[in-house]
């Protein structure tokens, strides 16, 4: 028998950047991360540096983006907002995403009554509006970055959930599962051999598109004062602050305002990419 | 029979209880009282229209899915009151492949570890190095290349992923194949190919095959013994060529009439028959008798069940013995 | 020829644009006549391109396909019509019915409405008028009970009436072609066989032209008077369907037909075509079945053989055919 | 002219009734408008008569004979008598009494009614506040029928009836034409306080016309915003409210006098007023405001001077500063001002964290309770509290027995001038002590309609007195 | 039909009981009693134990419970603590604004969407279809809230032409309601308005790719007529789905637009009672949040009937 004859061409990886969505938002993303991890190192000015005097600067009269009704450095403040917004919503992310898929793909691999209680757990967080249990928890535990985590976290634990089980049951149903049922393997083995790898690019397109969700969410907390305590710049709280400035320094509100939807759009574009790159239907179209 | 089968399915029924969201869950029977045997060595065909309860007979027979009654005897021992672990340990003995070798391969995965997979049931977990030559030794003998073995399935044609489904089902060696449509998603050429690889495992290695299809030509060319379904019953099994050239069943007839064949140009005569309304298969009669050229009153009164009607050949039909003195 | 054929395709070429913008030719240097009444099948494996051909009749190919040469219906030239030209003739002078009769009809309305449609689209017909002459279609299709499973939706019924439902609407508005893109692979035999009988008969009261696409010789036997054998986008035998699958001249038709599972003597084996159908970028050079025939010479894997015109109406894509053709 | 008014609040009180609960906005939309007392508070700050048009106190300070108004009637038709008004005292200081200043009328004995036009209270002992008590909300005289609902439908004796509350909204008043007092008739018929707590949502209501006055907007940073409003104009009066910053005086280090000194020091008050209330704010060296008699300025007795502050913690043993954390709750000035001093003290090496915390609740349980903290930011309202740094416990932890002493003698007292000095005194010992980092009084920022007339500039006592309000032409 | 309702009905209560027990464990564990916040920083202690007593807070967790459970199965959902009047009532007024605010949001939104999206999905990769992808995405980025200031900034402060704010009630005139809800509803239906497009599109573009659609063209329709007439009706299924969850969202979960808006909902209702631990009112919130969760998913099941017949097949 001769070589095996390919059904398609390889896909070339500097294609992907043929998509205009996958290149914009990586682009994007990948600058916000390099300007977080900058901040950790450097920042124009320390974030929390008050100079009163300088107080409500417009951009380029002080510093590069102005000042804050502190005489903070705006430009440093959105530096190290990037760092605390990035990692908070990473951290919630990471953390609903791994419950919410561990609870998606049990519910799959069960069935049954388990798929029951999972979907009616999803229902329960669903109940309870996110804000209200980010308050809950803010009395219980004290709020701060780990409040914040663990609120947006558990709001997106039904997501994944969903998502998962939604995809897992579609794997469940195919024969290369029954085939390896009939080598004897139990549910364990075939979630972790056939369906979690075969349900992974899914789960990577909702994380990128939750990580956007959880940047809004974040913002949402902080607005409310249950994100990060003050000093620590976070791009909700500076939206927040800079509320009751808005006629009389715009900028103020406008800079986060433009980092957040910058960041949410990022993602966005990205899970939207990705979402095209990975979906095999899409692979023989333009 | 002196020596016992190599597989022995005893009055197998299976139910499908459907829960519909409202009122009472009605069930279908899928499989009723199904009794068939398979020796070793033997090819075994089953056929059918769609819906028929191949699958269903097949599943059960591979121990995926347990009857509603009945038994599957393997090499003796009745699958379903076997010990989990014990049957794991048999399912070296028995392995399936399935319809569409595009569904059947985990796209993730490649050739093989997909090949190697149903080791997982060997008491002694084999070492690397023996999966590895295991699974070179398959590939080779079911005409692929050991090097395959680190490609996907995506780069194989819908052939070659068949023969990688039928590698994996060889590799513990059994003695038993259920091959679920395991050509009707091929092309003609591919099919060939593919049929005459069975045939040669059967004779290589004594492969026995419970072989299930719609496709009556491919049945007539591999099958040592066809069994012919109709809703979910044998009505008739036989040595493959003797049952479609003179069937006892009249649905036997009904199915070779219509197999289209190149040796038959331009329509048939008599195909002057107008739809048969649907006819519930009620445990009061045959069900095929709606759709009966030959149906008497006594089809609509007594459910036909399978006897022998010549030596070797058994049909589930009050006028069995009229279409065996008719001839064809 | 006298009279100008009802369909006459001529150096049909259809590609593909790939992923990175290539484009690959699928579809290469096809032509046939099709008269009025006429029934012709189109037989290939998967992947030799029937149903981008039939696609391309009907003007419907997929955004990523491109076609070149002629398809004349009635006298016009179907890849340059007009899209408003086009929707004029789709349905109504060409009816298609197609391959998947569980995912053809439209799920969420009645079989009665989706047969309708078409009256209404281009007759201008009144919805009343349309369902009723609906109910007629479904009773020319062997429906039972047709009235009543006007007003049903396409879950309820099973493959086989979902595929005459299928016929009926192709067959609504009378068209003079009728194009049936392997109507029935998903159906069993004994419900194929039966749809086979209406499409025939319909084709034959109707005086319909028809082309039948299938990858089945025995359904091609069965249906067509005259066959066209593809192979990786080209035609590679064409005749009297009774010749072609008797006499076969091309040694791709010779190898289908011995691939035909059929009981052999005791433990032969089936002749098959070694190998198998290559990708479309990577055709072999010369003739596109050079790497699998085994009556090749090296001339077939210099060039491209032509297509060589038989006696009667019969072509041949061969190189030896080409050498007996001359004699 | 114009007879209806739209006046914006920023809390919603919860509930109608100011004698059952103790939230200021109760008061604020209630009192002097539906309810009156036996006597009341003026713009100033005096007392004044009301419902007890006037009263004698016996030599001994231990009984006070009010004579009331005659005529009165509650909104329900009920009549306004001597019996009434003891029911209603009663009522706020039994055992099952659930009124908020229900321990200002412990001092009371015995409540008698000669007669109905008059009504005499026995102390048991002189209590030289208690008729300024008298004059706020909680003391408010409710009717004997109605008083179980009040808290839903107050039916009073003021110069306004109330009509609807939208709760989340509004509650609507009319005036009431049957009232009783002929000296004072209102001018405005209908009045409307809606509640918005956004300070965005407060300066769009206040620009789109949707509100008419602010007598208290929440945002200083805003302010500025309405300057170029031709329609509103900016009033800027005094409030009661001291943010200070207290201390958990009973816990390390801040026990030591000398470390809360120097905190005292490293912080620039005008630049915290500046930097968290936009320059609207007045600083303060000691818990008393300048409106408050008896103020001195004691801002001066520990100025802002990061050396010296320094000099001081290093001389108390922290030469290289600690760290501490503050609860801040939520509300605009705390965390604001917390984030300028956090700044100040991280240039004298201490550095502070912020704890956000919850406000009422956690607060309350936390630091009022349980006075676990170690420092917290908040203001506080009532007018000339200084003697909370007497009681105990408090949350302040202050144990000093001069103060002590020095406030009994106030109480005592009843010459005002006397009083006066002694107040004196006491915010010097609290300037020098600093229990708490005195920050600053809130401003009373009204913005209103230029044509709105009478309504209150300063705050003596939180309130909306809406009796004097009126439209120009 | 019915069988179904009373399955759901029966996941519904286990549901409520399960999330009612936790919040009343969970408001029982947070610091800060109603009692302590409703008299003030200079309450005495026996005043404290008097309004304790009266509104029967100084009986265990379980008996509260039991007997709110109680009241909640006999109708009566108790009385707030704080405001002191039956919190069905409480719950009727705020319903009263946030139900046509949530319905003015999700038609505006659906009026945006499914034109946007069908239109980007039918002339997929033209400029259309980019404009509509980079406005969606735009709104779905920019916070909801940060959008209602702008509008209040443009509509109300400059131009003048709706009012910044509040809710005049429906006695105020349907013309004056509808008035007060428009900004914070568009402030509301921007961001949902981006994810149903994007919902929209690619389900849309899902079942362009059916062979339904092609059948359709082959009868001659017009690639309009087989869009509208074929695809959009299946392609709503999904779309339904969203659209059920972000109705639960926009009930419940409003709570910012509700603030800068100073908009009397029923999310600002739930918060606040948080706040003042008026745990009664709270329960009962969430309690009905939770029962509409539920009802919803129900109200779009049975919409997939209506739009999905092989649904109504199985059902039968
Ligand atoms: N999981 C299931 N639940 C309910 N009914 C089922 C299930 N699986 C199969 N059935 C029903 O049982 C009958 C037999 O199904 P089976 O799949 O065995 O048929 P088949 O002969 O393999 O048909 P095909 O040729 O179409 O594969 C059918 O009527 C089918 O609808
Ligand atoms: N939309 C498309 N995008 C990319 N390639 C396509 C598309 N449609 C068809 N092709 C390719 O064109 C070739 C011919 O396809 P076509 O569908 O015409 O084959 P067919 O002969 O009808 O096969 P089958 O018997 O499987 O239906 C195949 O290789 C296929 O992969
Ligand atoms: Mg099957
Ligand atoms: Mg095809």
């Amino acid at each position: 028998m001769n070589a095996a004859t390919p059904a398609t061409g390889r896909t070339r990886p500097w294609l992907a950047f043929r998509r205009p969505n996958l290149a914009i938002g990586a682009t994007i993303i990948v600058s916000l991360v390099a300007i977080a991890l900058v901040s950790l190192v450097w920042t124009p000015l320390p974030p929390a540096k008050m100079q009163i005097v300088h107080k409500l600067k417009a951009p380029l009269v002080h510093g590069l983006l102005g000042t804050d009704q502190f005489g903070r450095d705006i430009a440093s403040m959105l530096m190290v907002g990037a760092w605390n917004s990035l990692s908070t919503s990473a951290a919630a992310v990471a953390i609903g995403a791994s419950l919410g898929t561990l609870l998606g793909v049990f519910a799959a691999a069960r069935r049954g009554l388990t798929e029951a209680f999972v979907m009616r757990v999803s229902d329960v967080i669903f109940a309870v509006p996110p804000i209200l249990s980010a308050m809950m928890l803010g009395a219980l535990i004290g709020t701060g970055r780990f409040t914040a985590i663990i609120a947006i976290a558990v709001f997106m634990v039904p997501v994944f959930a969903r998502v998962t089980a939604g995809a897992a049951l579609q794997i469940w149903s195919r024969d290369y599962v029954l085939a390896a049922r009939g080598a004897g393997k139990g549910g364990f083995l075939i979630t972790v051999e056939h369906v979690l790898p075969n349900i992974a690019n899914q789960i990577i397109v909702q994380v990128t598109i939750q990580l956007g969700l959880a940047i809004l969410t974040e913002a949402g907390l902080s607005f409310l004062g249950l994100g990060m305590p003050p000093p620590a710049p976070t791009w909700g709280r500076m939206l927040a602050d800079a509320q009751t400035y808005l006629a009389t320094a715009p900028w103020l509100a406008i800079m986060p305002g433009l980092a957040i939807a910058l960041s949410v759009f990022g993602f966005n574009m990205l899970g939207d990419g990705l979402r095209d790159l990975l979906d095999p239907r899409e692979k023989g179209r333009s | 029979m002196s020596k016992s089968p190599l597989l022995d399915i005893r009055v197998l029924s299976r139910d499908y209880v459907s829960h519909s969201l409202v009122g009472a869950s009605h069930s279908t029977r899928a499989l009723d009282e199904v009794s068939l045997t398979v020796d070793g060595g033997e090819i075994v065909g089953i056929v059918g229209e769609s819906g028929c309860g191949k699958s269903t007979l097949a599943r059960l027979v591979a121990a995926l899915d347990r009857p509603t009654s009945g038994h599957v005897l393997f090499d003796g021992d009745d699958l379903f009151s076997l010990r989990p672990k014990d049957l794991m340990r048999k399912r070296e003995n028995f392995q399936m492949v399935f319809q569409d070798p595009f569904g059947s391969l985990d796209p993730r995965q490649k050739v093989e570890r997909i090949v190697a997979e149903p080791l997982h049931v060997l008491a002694r977990r084999p070492s690397r190095a023996e999966i590895r030559e295991k699974v070179a030794d398959m590939l080779e003998s079911v005409g692929l290349q050991a090097a395959h073995a680190g490609r996907y399935p995506h780069e194989f044609s819908g052939g070659q992923r068949q023969r990688i489904a039928i590698a994996r089902a060889l590799v513990t060696e059994p003695k038993l194949v259920i091959a679920d449509e395991a050509v009707s998603a091929l092309d003609l050429s591919v099919q060939a190919q593919v049929l005459n690889l069975l045939m040669d495992l059967r004779e290589k290695r004594g492969v026995s095959f419970l072989f299930i299809t719609h496709n009556l030509a491919v049945v007539d060319c591999i099958a040592d013994r066809v069994g012919v379904m109709y809703r979910g019953r044998l009505v008739e099994t036989g040595p493959a060529h003797h049952v479609f050239e003179r069937p006892f069943h009249p649905y036997t007839r009904v199915l070779a009439d219509a197999e289209p064949s190149i040796e038959r140009f331009g329509r048939p005569a008599a195909s002057e028959r107008s739809p048969p309304p649907p006819s519930p298969a009620d445990a009061g009669g045959c069900a095929f008798r709606n759709r009966c050229p030959l149906a008497i009153a006594r089809c609509a009164a007594e459910r036909p069940e399978l006897r022998m009607i010549a030596p070797g050949r058994q049909a589930a039909c009050h006028r069995a013995e009229d279409m065996a003195e008719n001839g064809n | 020829m006298t009279t100008a054929p009802l369909l006459s395709v001529r150096d049909l070429a259809i590609s593909i644009r790939m992923g990175d913008g290539s484009l690959t030719p699928i579809v290469t240097d096809v032509a046939f006549n099709v008269e009025a009444g006429e029934s012709l099948g189109v037989v290939g494996e998967s992947g030799s391109g029937k149903s981008l051909l039939s696609l391309a009749i009907m003007g419907l190919l997929p955004g990523v396909a491109e076609a070149t040469g002629t398809i004349a219906f009635e006298g016009e030239n179907l890849l340059t019509a007009s899209e408003d030209r086009l929707c004029h003739i789709r349905g109504n002078r060409i009816g298609m019915i197609f391959q998947e009769p569980m995912t053809a009809l439209n799920p969420a309305m009645t079989i009665g409405d989706q047969i309708a449609e078409g009256l209404v689209w281009h007759r201008g017909m009144s919805w009343r008028d349309a369902r009723s002459q609906a109910v007629d279609l479904l009773d020319q299709v062997r429906i039972p009970d047709a009235a009543r499973r006007a007003k049903t939706y396409p879950h309820e019924m099973s493959g086989g009436q979902r595929q005459r439902v299928g016929i009926a609407i192709a067959l609504s508005l009378k068209p003079a072609l009728m194009i049936a893109d392997e109507p029935t692979t998903a159906l069993d035999v004994t419900v194929q066989a039966e749809v086979l009988d209406i499409l025939d008969d319909l084709a034959r009261e109707h005086g319909m032209a028809l082309i039948l696409v299938s990858h089945d010789l025995g359904v091609i036997a069965r249906m067509c008077r005259r066959t066209i054998v593809m192979y990786a986008g080209r035609r590679m035998e064409e005749g009297g369907t009774r010749e072609v699958l008797t006499e076969p001249r091309n040694p791709y038709t010779r190898g289908l037909i011995r691939a035909i599972p059929k009981r052999v003597a005791d433990g032969g084996r089936l002749q098959t075509i070694r190998g198998t159908v290559p990708g479309f970028n990577r055709l072999p050079a010369g003739c596109v079945f050079s790497d699998r025939c085994p009556e090749r010479i090296d001339a077939c894997h210099i060039a491209e053989p032509g297509w060589t015109f038989l006696n009667g109406n019969r072509g041949v894509r061969c190189i030896r055919a080409m050498e007996e053709g001359n004699q | 002219a114009q007879k209806d008014l739209t006046l914006g609040m920023a809390v919603e009180p919860t509930g109608l009734d100011p004698t059952v609960a103790a939230p200021v906005a109760i008061g604020q939309v209630t009192w002097q408008n539906i309810f009156e007392g036996l006597v009341t508070i003026d713009r100033d700050g005096n007392i004044q008569p009301q419902l007890a048009t006037s009263w004698d106190i016996s030599a001994d300070g231990l009984t006070y004979t009010f004579h009331l108004a005659e005529g009165v009637k509650f909104h329900d038709g009920e009549a306004f008598d001597s019996s009434v008004a003891k029911a209603s005292l009663d009522r706020a200081r039994g055992a099952d009494s659930v009124n908020p200043q229900k321990r200002f009328f412990a001092a009371i004995d015995t409540i008698e009614t000669p007669d109905a036009a008059t009504l005499v209270l026995k102390l048991k002992e002189p209590a030289g506040s208690l008729l300024y008590w008298l004059g706020w909300p909680s003391s408010s005289i409710v009717g004997t029928k109605s008083a179980a609902d009040d808290k839903t439908t107050p039916i009073g004796t003021g110069p306004f009836k109330f009509v609807s509350w939208a709760k989340g909204d509004k509650v609507e008043l009319e005036a009431n034409p049957d009232y009783w007092n002929k000296d004072r008739q209102v001018k405005l018929e209908k009045v409307t306080f809606r509640f918005i707590s956004d300070p965005q949502a407060q300066a769009a209501a206040l620009k789109s016309g949707d509100v008419d006055a602010f007598a208290e907007f929440s945002a200083p940073e805003l302010v500025e915003t309405f300057k170029d409003d031709p329609r509103l104009a900016t009033v800027i009066g005094n409030t009661e409210l001291k943010v200070v910053a207290g201390m958990n005086n009973a816990r390390k280090p801040f026990d030591d006098k000398r470390v809360r000194q120097a905190l005292m020091m490293a912080l620039d008050r005008s630049v915290i007023v500046e930097g968290a209330r936009s320059g609207y704010g007045t600083p303060i060296g000691s818990h008393y405001t300048p409106n408050d008699r008896g103020y001195i300025d004691l801002t001066g007795v520990y100025p802002y001077d990061p050396e010296k502050a320094k000099a001081l913690l290093a001389e108390a043993g922290y030469p290289n500063g600690f760290s501490f954390t503050i609860k801040t709750p939520q509300m605009a000035y705390a965390p604001s001002s917390a984030q300028v001093m956090q700044a100040m003290f991280a240039e004298i090496g201490v550095t502070m964290n912020i704890e956000p915390t919850e406000f009422p609740a956690k607060w309350v349980q936390d630091v009022l309770k349980g006075r676990d903290y170690e420092m917290t930011i908040v203001a506080h309202a009532e007018p000339m509290d200084i003697d909370i740094y007497a009681r105990d416990p408090y949350y302040f932890n202050y144990k000093n027995p001069a103060f002590n002493d020095l406030l009994k003698k106030i109480e005592a007292t009843s010459d005002t001038a006397e009083q006066d000095k002694l107040y004196g005194e006491a915010q010097k010992i609290l300037a020098e002590d600093v229990p708490a980092l005195f920050l600053f009084v809130m401003p009373k920022l009204g913005i209103w309609d230029r044509k709105l007339k009478g309504l209150w500039e300063n705050e003596p006592i939180p309130s909306n007195v809406l009796t004097e309000v009126y439209w120009e032409e | 039909m019915l069988t179904l309702l009373a399955r759901r009905i029966a996941g519904l209560v286990l549901t409520l009981l399960a999330v009612s027990a936790l919040i009343f464990a969970v408001m029982d564990i947070l610091p800060g009693d109603p009692a302590s916040i409703m008299l003030g920083m200079s309450a005495s202690p026996d005043t404290l134990a008097a309004l304790r007593h009266e509104l029967g807070l100084d009986q265990p967790l379980v008996i509260r419970y039991l007997q709110w459970l109680a009241g909640v199965a006999t109708g009566d959902l108790g009385k707030s603590y704080t405001y002191g009047v039956p919190v069905a009532g409480l719950i009727a007024e705020r319903l009263a604004v946030t139900l046509p605010l949530a319905l003015m949001a999700i038609l505006i939104s659906m009026a945006i969407a499914i034109p946007l999206g069908v239109v980007s999905a039918s002339r997929r990769n033209s400029a259309v279809d980019y404009a509509g992808g980079f406005v969606s995405q735009l709104f779905i980025a920019v916070p909801g809230f940060w959008v209602a200031l702008l509008l209040i900034l443009a509509f109300s402060m400059s131009l003048g032409w709706l009012p910044a704010g509040g809710f005049p009630g429906w006695q105020a005139g349907l013309i004056a309601g509808l008035e007060a809800l428009l900004l914070p509803a568009v402030a509301l239906a921007l961001q949902q308005a981006g994810v149903l497009t994007r919902v929209t599109r690619s389900s849309v573009l899902e079942v362009l790719n059916e062979d339904f659609v092609r059948t359709a063209r082959a009868k001659g329709l017009s690639r309009r007529a087989a869009l509208w007439r074929h695809a959009v009706r299946n392609a709503l299924v999904p779309v339904a789905t969203i659209l059920g969850l972000q109705f639960t969202f926009l009930i419940a979960g409003a709570v910012l637009i509700e603030n800068v808006f100073n908009l009397p909902g029923l999310g600002r209702l739930a918060l606040q009672a948080l706040s003042q631990r008026d745990i009664i009112v709270l329960q009962d919130v969430v309690l009905f949040f939770a029962a509409l969760v539920i009802t919803m998913n129900f109200l779009v099941d049975l919409s997939y009937l209506l739009l999905d017949p092989r649904l109504r097949g199985r059902s039968r």
